[in-house]
C-alpha cells in the first residue's frame, strides 16, 4: 500500500490541483473586485450615453447583448481547447476546466438569446426567425445542454472527460458557423461591425460602453469559471476521501 | 519471441486492482492466472490485450530477431468472456468474417470446416450462431482462434461452459500451439491440464488509489 | 410597448441570470467546503496533510 | 474489409429490418405532411424537397445509435480494438456498410416520394442527386454520436441530440442546392458544391472522432 | 408491478440523463426543421402540428425496438414469462414506463415547441391534447414490434412493416383532429374520438398481442 | 411436494433432442443432470420451467396435499445461463426489483443485504452490476434465488465462472434449500459438491424426428 501510494504521488506532481487551489483563492477576490468594478462603470456608461438616431433607447441593449453572445463563442473556444488538454496531454485540470464552463456556457447563450429576442420584437417586430445566426446561436445552446446531460449520463469521471472531449471538438464546426453566418447567409442580423479586420464601423460614442461591458463580463467569466473549476476540484476530493474512509472501514471489520 | 511485463498496475473505476506485476513469457511458454472471482485475472488479460490502459508499467511483445518492440494486441488472439459472434449470422458465417477479418495474407490459419472439425462441431455449421448450447457457443469461438493465425493466445475462461472431453480437446490445441512456438497467457479456475506452465495467483485488491484529487 | 420596457427587460433579465449563476456557484463552494470540513472532522485527511503531520 | 461490409450488411439486413424500416418511416412522414398543409398541391411541390431531406435525415437516425453498441455487447468490439488495420477504416466501412443499408434504399425511392410531394423532374432529379450526395455525411456525422454511445449503458435519445445539431449544415446546403436547381436565379452549382465539401469534410472528420471515441471509452 | 414500472424508467432515465432528453431532442428536431422549410413564419406555423406528431412518433419509435430484446439478451425475460401475473399486465406497466419516459416528456414540452413554431394558442391546446391522448397508441403498436423482433429473431423487416403503416391512422387522426381544432369548417370532436378509440384499441390489442408474440417465441 | 416428468420429448428446430425423459423428485430430493456439449440439458431444464413447449409428455408439481397440480414453471426459480440482470443497475437496485417482482406476499425471502452476504459479496452492492467480475456476477444471480421463496430451483450451470471457494458456497446453500424441503434441478459439468442426489446423464439426440410430414 505504501509503495503504491508513493507511486503515485509521483502522478500528482504532474498536475497538481493543490497549487491550483491555492492560486485561485488568491486571485478571486481580486478578480471579483475588478468585476464588480467593470460592471459600476459599464452599467453607468452604458446609461449616460446618447441613444441611437435610428434604433432609440433600445440600442442600449447591445451593450449586454453583444457581450453576452461574445462569451457564449469564447466559452466553447476555452471548452474545446480543455477538450485538447485532455486527449493530447490528460490534464486532469482540463476536464476540470471543461465541465465548469459548460453551465456557464449555457448561461451566457441563454442570454444573449433572450436579449437578442428582447431587442428583435422592437427592431424586426418579431421575437424570433428562423434565420442562421438565430439557429446557429440556438443550436449552440442546445449543444451546451447536451455536453451537460452527457457528462451526467457517464458515472466514470475520466471516461466521461474523454467522451465529451471528442464530442465538443467535432461540435467546434458550429462557432465558425455562428461567427460568419451573416456574412454567408443574408439574414436580418446586423452583420460584424466590431470585430472586423478593417476596424470598427461603429460609433465610439457606443464603442466605449460596449468595450467597459465586454471586459466586465469577461472578468466575470473568468471569475465564475474558476470558482466552478475549485468546487469541482472539491467535489472530486470529497469523493475520493469518501471511497477512501470506506475501504478502511472495510479494512478495520476484516481484520 | 519474448512477452514481457514489466511493473504493471491498473485501475478499474477508482481503486487499484493489481501493482507490481512482472512476467516474461518466451516462445512456448504458457502463463495461467488463478485467484479468486475479483482479484484481477480478466482485468490483467485486458491489460495486455491493450484494451485497458494501465495505470503504470509495460507490456512489450519482442520479435525473435529483439528488432521490433511492439505492443503484443495486434498479435494477439483474444478470447474474452463474451464469444464475439453474431447470433444472426450461421457459425460458417461468423467463422469465415473472421478469418477474413484477423486475417493476415502472409500467415494463413485454417479454413473454416477444419478449424470446427478441429473443435469437434463439424456438422453444425450450418446452423445460426444463436441456436448452439452454451457449450458449443464456446467451443466455436475457440475455433475462431484457428482460422487466423497469431503467436500470442490471450484466454479468459476459455473453458466455461465445456464438458470434460471439450476440455481435452481444448487442452490439445494449447499444447499444439505452444509447441509450434506460441505464447498463451489464460486466466481460469479449473486445472486447464496443461504441462509445464507458469502458474501466477492474483490476489485483488492492491488498494485505494488516490488519484490526483486526493 | 415602450422601447423602454425592452431595455429593461433585457438588463433585468441579465441581472437575473448573472446572480443566479453567481449565487449558484458560491453555494456550490460553500457546500463543499462543509463537506470537507466534516470529512476532515471525521478524522479523514488527505495524503499530503498526513506527510505534513509527520506522519 | 469487404468482409466487415458484407457481414454488416447482412446483419442490418437480417435483424434491423434494414432497407424497409427506412423507406417506410420515409413514407409514413410523407402521408402525413399533406395533412398539415393541406390539399395545396402548389405548396406541397415547394416544400417537397426540404420533406423528403428531413425524412431521409431522420430515417438515417433509426438503427445508428447501436452501430457500435451492438458490437459492444457481443464482444466484437475488443477484438476490432486490438486489430493493425487502422480503426479509422474499420468505422468508416462499418458507416458505408449503415448507409447502404438505410439511406441508399432512400435516395432510390426519393423518386417515389417525389411524385406522392406533386415535385416537376427537375426537383426530383435535384433531390435525388442532393441525397446521394448529401446522406452520407449524416451517417458519418452519426457514427460518432454511435462511438460515444458506447460508453452509455443505453443509446437512443442522446445520441440523436449530440448529432441532429451538427447535421443542420448538411441540411441547409442539401436543402438550398435543391431549391436552386427548379428556381432559376440562385446557380445550382456553387450550394452543391458546398455540399459534396462538406460530406468530403465529415467523410475524414465523422470516422477519425468516432475512431477516437472508441479508444476512449475502452475498458 | 409498481416495482417493474420504476425500474424500467430508471433504466431509461439512467440512459440517458434524464426526462430532459426527450425535450432536447424534440427541440433539435423543431431547430432542424425550419432550416429544411425555410424562415416562412406562416407555413411554419401551418405545418407546425404536423411536425410536432411527427417528432413524437420519432421519439418513441427510438429505443422501442429493444423494448423486450434487451431483456431477452439478458435473460430476465424468461423470469418474467414465468410470473404467474399474466403477461399482458406486465407487457402492458413496461409499455407505461417506456411511455412514461420518452412520450410524456414530450406532451409536457409541447406548448414550448409550438411557440417556436410560431402557433397560435388554440393549435398548441390542441396539438397537446391529441398527443397526450394518441401518443399512446404509437406506444402499443410499437410493444407489438418490439416482441414480434424477440420472437423472430431474424424478423426486422416484419417489425417495420407491422409498426410503421398500423401508425398511420393514428397519426392521421391526430394530425386532423389538431387542424380541426383551428380552422373553422371542420369540427374537432369527430377525429378527436376516433383517435381515442384508436387508443383504447391499441391500449387493449397491443399488449395482448404482444403478449401473445412473446410466449411462442422461438425458444 | 413432488414433482414428476413423465415421457418428456423435445425438440430444437427440426431435431428431437431427447425423448422418454420421466423422472420424479420429492420434497428435499435433488437431480443433477449431466451430459456432453449440445445433449440437451439446458433444454429439459427449460422445458420443466415451462419456457419451452414440450413436444411430448407432462411435467407436474403437486402440492403437499396432493391436491393441486399446477404446472411447475410459476413455482420456481429459474438461474439460467444469463444472469438476468441489469448493468446500468447497482447490484441493490437489481436485487430489490427481483425480491419484489418474485415475491408473494406470504412467503418471503432474504432482505437484499442478507442475500448478498449469503453468497460473500456483502460490501459491493453499490457498485453497478456491470463492473462486477463474471465470477461477482454469477454470485449475484444466485443471490436472487434467495430474494423472494420459491420450492423449485431449476438451474443451469450454477458455479459457471465461480471460484473454488464459491463453489463450496453455493453447496451450501443447495443443501440448506434441500434440507427445507426444496426441490433441485441442475445441470452441470463439474461435481457440485452435493450429497444424496440422483443423476441422470443425458445421451442427446434421440434421432431426427419424421414429425407429421413423415
Ligand atoms: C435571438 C436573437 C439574436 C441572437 C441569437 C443574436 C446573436 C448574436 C451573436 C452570436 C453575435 C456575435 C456575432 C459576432 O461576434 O460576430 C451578435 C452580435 C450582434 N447582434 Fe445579435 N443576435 C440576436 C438578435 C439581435 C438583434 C435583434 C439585433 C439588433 C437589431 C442584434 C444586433 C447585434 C449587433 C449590433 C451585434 C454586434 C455585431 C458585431 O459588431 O460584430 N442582434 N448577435
Ligand atoms: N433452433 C435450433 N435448430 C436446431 N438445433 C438447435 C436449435 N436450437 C438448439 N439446437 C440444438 O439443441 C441442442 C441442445 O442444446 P442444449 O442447450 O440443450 O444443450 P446443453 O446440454 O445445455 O449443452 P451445454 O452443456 O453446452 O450447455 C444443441 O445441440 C443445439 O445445437
Ligand atoms: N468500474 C469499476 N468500478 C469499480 N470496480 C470495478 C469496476 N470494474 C470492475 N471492477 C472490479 O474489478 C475487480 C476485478 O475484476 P476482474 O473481472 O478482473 O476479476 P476476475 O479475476 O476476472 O474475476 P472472475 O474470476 O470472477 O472472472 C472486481 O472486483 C470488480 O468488482
Ligand atoms: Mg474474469
Ligand atoms: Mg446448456
Amino acid at each position: 500500500m505504501s509503495q503504491t501510494s508513493l507511486a503515485i504521488s509521483k502522478f500528482s506532481d504532474l498536475a497538481n490541483p493543490t497549487r491550483f487551489l491555492a492560486l485561485a483563492a488568491r486571485i478571486i477576490p481580486w478578480l471579483a473586485g475588478i468585476t464588480a468594478l467593470c460592471f459600476a462603470a459599464g452599467l453607468y456608461l452604458s446609461f449616460a450615453t446618447e441613444g441611437d438616431y435610428q434604433q432609440g433607447e433600445t440600442v442600449r441593449i447591445m451593450y449586454i447583448h453583444v457581450p453576452a453572445a461574445w462569451l457564449s463563442m469564447m466559452c466553447y473556444t476555452i471548452m474545446s481547447v480543455s477538450a485538447i488538454g485532455t486527449l493530447v496531454w490528460r490534464h486532469p485540470l482540463a476536464d476540470v476546466s471543461a465541465k465548469a464552463a459548460a453551465p456557464l456556457g449555457a448561461a451566457f447563450t441563454l442570454l444573449a438569446l433572450v436579449t437578442g429576442s428582447l431587442w428583435g420584437k422592437p427592431m424586426w417586430g418579431t421575437w424570433w426567425v428562423w434565420d442562421a445566426r438565430l439557429t446557429s446561436v440556438f443550436v449552440l445552446f442546445l449543444m451546451y445542454l447536451g455536453l451537460i446531460a452527457l457528462g451526467r449520463a457517464i458515472d466514470d469521471p475520466s471516461k466521461a472527460a474523454r467522451v465529451s472531449a471528442v464530442l465538443i471538438l467535432v461540435g467546434f464546426v458550429n462557432i465558425p458557423i455562428i461567427k460568419f453566418s451573416v456574412e454567408w447567409w443574408n439574414t436580418l442580423h446586423q452583420s460584424a461591425s466590431v470585430l472586423r479586420l478593417d476596424g470598427p464601423a461603429i460609433d465610439p460614442e457606443f464603442l466605449r460602453p460596449l468595450f467597459v461591458m465586454a471586459i466586465a463580463f469577461t472578468l466575470l467569466f473568468f471569475t465564475l469559471h474558476i470558482m466552478a473549476m475549485r468546487n469541482e476540484i472539491w467535489r472530486r476530493r470529497i469523493a475520493a476521501q469518501r471511497r477512501l474512509a470506506a475501504r478502511m472501514a472495510n479494512r478495520e471489520e476484516q481484520t | 519471441m519474448h512477452l514481457t511485463a514489466e511493473n504493471l498496475a491498473a485501475r478499474r473505476g477508482e481503486d487499484l486492482i493489481f501493482a507490481n506485476i512482472s512476467f516474461h513469457l518466451r516462445a512456448g511458454e504458457a502463463l495461467v492466472l488463478t485467484g479468486r472471482n475479483g482479484s484481477g485475472k480478466s482485468t490483467l488479460l485486458r491489460v495486455v490485450a491493450g484494451l485497458l490502459r494501465p495505470e503504470k508499467g509495460t507490456v512489450i511483445l519482442r520479435d525473435g530477431e529483439g528488432r521490433e518492440d511492439r505492443h503484443p494486441g495486434e498479435a494477439s488472439h483474444y478470447l474474452g468472456h463474451r464469444n464475439a459472434m453474431k447470433n444472426e449470422l450461421t457459425v460458417a458465417e461468423n467463422l469465415e468474417f473472421w478469418r477474413v477479418f484477423l486475417g493476415n495474407p502472409g500467415t494463413a490459419g485454417l479454413p473454416v470446416e477444419d478449424a470446427a472439425e478441429a473443435v469437434g462441431l463439424s456438422g453444425i455449421t450450418h446452423l445460426p450462431f444463436g441456436y448452439l448450447s452454451a457449450g458449443q457457443q464456446r467451443r466455436i469461438a475457440f475455433a475462431k482462434l484457428l482460422v487466423a493465425h497469431r503467436p500470442v493466445w490471450i484466454l479468459d475462461e476459455p473453458t466455461a461452459a465445456l464438458d470434460a472431453s471439450a476440455d481435452r480437446l481444448l487442452a490439445g490445441l494449447i499444447e499444439a500451439h505452444l509447441a509450434k512456438g506460441g505464447i498463451v497467457l489464460a486466466a481460469t479456475h479449473q486445472p486447464l491440464g496443461l504441462e509445464n506452465v507458469q502458474e501466477m495467483k492474483m490476489t485483488g485488491f492492491a488498494g485505494v488509489d488516490q488519484g490526483v484529487w486526493g | 410597448m415602450t422601447h423602454a420596457f425592452y431595455v429593461y427587460a433585457s438588463y433585468g433579465f441579465a441581472a437575473l441570470v448573472t446572480v443566479a449563476v453567481t449565487l449558484w456557484t458560491w453555494n456550490d463552494g460553500r457546500a463543499r467546503r462543509r463537506e470537507l470540513a466534516s470529512l476532515e472532522a471525521a478524522g479523514i485527511r488527505r495524503r499530503s496533510a498526513r506527510a505534513g503531520d509527520g506522519q | 474489409m469487404t468482409a466487415l461490409f458484407l457481414r454488416d450488411l447482412k446483419l442490418s439486413i437480417r435483424a434491423g429490418g434494414g432497407a424497409l424500416i427506412g423507406v417506410l418511416f420515409f413514407l409514413t412522414i410523407v402521408a402525413v405532411i399533406p395533412f398539415g398543409v393541406g390539399p395545396d398541391l402548389k405548396l406541397l411541390s415547394r416544400i417537397g424537397p426540404a420533406i423528403v431531406w428531413i425524412g431521409a435525415l431522420l430515417a438515417a437516425l433509426l438503427g445508428l445509435d447501436r452501430l457500435f453498441q451492438a458490437e459492444r455487447d457481443d464482444g466484437s468490439l475488443d477484438l476490432m480494438l486490438m486489430q493493425e488495420t487502422p480503426l479509422v477504416l474499420t468505422v468508416l466501412v462499418k458507416c458505408l456498410a449503415h448507409w447502404t443499408a438505410t439511406s441508399l434504399p432512400l435516395v432510390i425511392a426519393s423518386p417515389l416520394l417525389g411524385l406522392f410531394m406533386n415535385m416537376d423532374e427537375a426537383a426530383i432529379g435535384a433531390t435525388m442527386l442532393t441525397l446521394l450526395v448529401g446522406s452520407p455525411a449524416i451517417t458519418f456525422i452519426g457514427a460518432v454520436g454511435a462511438a460515444v454511445a458506447v460508453a452509455l449503458p443505453r443509446g437512443g435519445l442522446l445520441v440523436s441530440i449530440l448529432v441532429l445539431p451538427l447535421t443542420i449544415p448538411v441540411l441547409i446546403f442539401g436543402v438550398s442546392a435543391t431549391y436552386a436547381a427548379v428556381e432559376d436565379p440562385a446557380p445550382f452549382l456553387p450550394p452543391f458544391l458546398i455540399l459534396t465539401a462538406l460530406t468530403l469534410f465529415f467523410t475524414v472528420i465523422g470516422p477519425a472522432a468516432a475512431a477516437l471515441a472508441l479508444r476512449n471509452t475502452a475498458d
